[in-house]
């Protein structure tokens, strides 16, 4: 193993391990002693600096961690931010409508109305914050009501429930979903 | 077992084992001669059989189709079913060998020795950060609610009854009745449940009539449709 | 931004994720537009395979990953004390063939192809992350339908299905397994 395939399994291991990793375990994986892997990490750490990479590799006692430079931070929790927060489904807009139109309503009444399960995309939408319980029902097992929030009026561009777009039969008929 | 696998080959099915006898005895895999298939087939579930192998129930199954399509061939008049058959067969087995043979160039691609990494802890704000036209919300609500209801327009009332059991109060059942009475003091008993829209009303009104007897408000007279409902005064 | 940051930020991203990120994601997080991203993307592939680095990058369908070389995936186990992945058996391979090939798919039309039972390669197919569920088909009974993933794509050193090996052409007009 030459010093460059030395390089190249290190950055590897500590790319798919993510926590810091000791030289020693790296040794021992890689069947030599530490202070060559001391060595090469050495020039790894500094080969990453001198590149400008997004990632660097950080020295932490004996051990080595990868990880991504603080200048970039903002775009990884972007981005990370982003993953959850992809636009609503086509299903979980059909609940966000009936719950609107309808509020308060049951998850049961949500169901009724759209004949399938909503369990899931009714979660997602209160940690989305678009709606959240209003109270229960007066019935038997108490079932939770459900409402849209301030922010979903925002997200939506209208200053009240009112201004809600009427649902008129045409509406109904040129049904366009992905207009 | 690996005795058993010394002997016998592994078959992935009854099509892995006859596509196996057809390429042995050079067979045409498009014009398949059934009887020489069915001799060879059967000898192997056989052999798989004094095995102890657990032979699949699939490969029986495949044992009775082979047997069928002979026989049928067999039988005047029916050649040409016998054909179909026989080109069905042969349909399956080529799919089957092409299946075979990119099964066997996709192992050469497959490898499990790169690995990705877990991604990192952020504490997600979950909060929806998109903006629609508030339209869209319109038409989302008429997709739903065709979907559960054949009928358009669905308005918000219609699914009361079904779901959420409209709870009528007695109280202002009792008050309607009060009102209907106060005009001439009488009324007929069933005109009082004309107008309500569904059962949870009917009940109500019904329930509010027992209450006012019970309070001595008002008194039936007669019975069936000439019931008289008048107030005690 | 110049290139370099945009490069670093790239890589910043796609090793903080972890998973798949999509060219758009990455484009709207930087404010940049999607050509851009994509440009940047490609060079730093190019520059992860001249500096024979432990890492890669690579595309799958639209998104990009970040994923160590296969090369030192034993190294990688070992200090992570994984296991070495069994290999795919005859019957997972066919299997997988039929997926990929005709997905999305029904366990019965990939019965119907191999004339055998396929529950369990099925199964553990969707264990390792090969294949995964991708809706129901509006047939009676709603059977379940499967597709390959992007793990499937990284494992088989492929950029989109286009990538599989070509199927033979005079096959494919005979097979009509649902007919």
């Amino acid at each position: 193993m030459n010093k460059e395939e030395i390089c190249a399994a290190i950055e590897a291991i500590l790319f798919a391990s993510g926590t810091p990793v000791g030289t020693d375990r790296i040794a021992a994986a890689l069947e030599l002693d530490t202070a060559t892997v001391k060595d090469c990490a050495d020039e790894l750490i500094d080969t990453y600096m001198k590149r400008q990479s997004g990632i660097r590799i950080i020295r932490l006692n004996n051990n080595l961690q990868m990880c991504t430079c603080k200048e970039y931070g903002e775009y990884v929790r972007k981005v990370m931010d982003m993953k959850k927060n992809t636009p609503l489904s086509q299903a979980a807009m059909e609940v966000l409508a009936v719950v609107a139109y309808n509020q308060p309503v049951t998850k049961a009444f949500i169901e009724q109305i759209r004949g399938v399960d909503c369990s899931g995309v009714v979660s997602s939408l209160c940690l989305k914050g678009l709606i959240e319980e209003k109270g229960r029902l007066e019935l038997p097992g108490k079932p939770l009501l459900y409402g849209t929030t301030d922010h979903f009026l925002r997200c939506f561009g209208i200053e009240t429930l009112e201004g809600l777009p009427e649902i008129n039969s045409e509406n109904k008929e040129n049904k366009e979903p992905d207009e | 077992m690996e005795q058993i696998t010394y002997k016998l080959p592994v078959f992935e099915g009854p099509l892995d084992l006859l596509l196996t006898l057809i390429a042995k005895n050079k067979l045409n895999i498009y014009d398949i001669e059934i009887s020489l298939l069915l001799e060879q087939y059967t000898e192997k579930i056989k052999q798989m059989q004094e095995e102890q192998m657990e032979v699949a129930s699939e490969f029986l199954e495949m044992a009775s189709r082979l047997v069928y399509i002979k026989s049928t061939s067999l039988l005047p008049k029916h050649e040409e079913e016998a054909e179909e058959m026989k080109k069905e067969l042969t349909g399956q087995l080529l799919e089957y060998q092409e299946c075979k043979r990119i099964a066997a160039l996709m192992a050469h691609l497959v490898s499990f020795d790169s690995y990705c990494r877990e991604p990192s802890k952020v504490d997600y704000d979950m909060t929806y950060t998109r903006t629609h036209n508030a339209i869209v919300l319109a038409e989302a609500f008429v997709r739903a609610a065709g979907r559960g209801k054949k009928k358009l327009p669905p308005p918000a009332e219609s699914f009361k009854g079904i779901v959420a059991r409209r709870i009528v109060p007695v109280q202002s059942r009792i008050i309607k009745v009060l009102r209907t009475l106060r005009r001439n003091g009488k009324t007929n008993y069933s005109q009082l449940f004309w107008e309500c829209d569904d059962k949870s009303e009917l009940v109500a009104t019904f329930l509010a009539i027992l209450e006012l007897v019970k309070g001595k408000r008002i008194r039936i007279e007669g019975d069936g449709d000439d019931a008289l409902v008048k107030v005690v005064t």
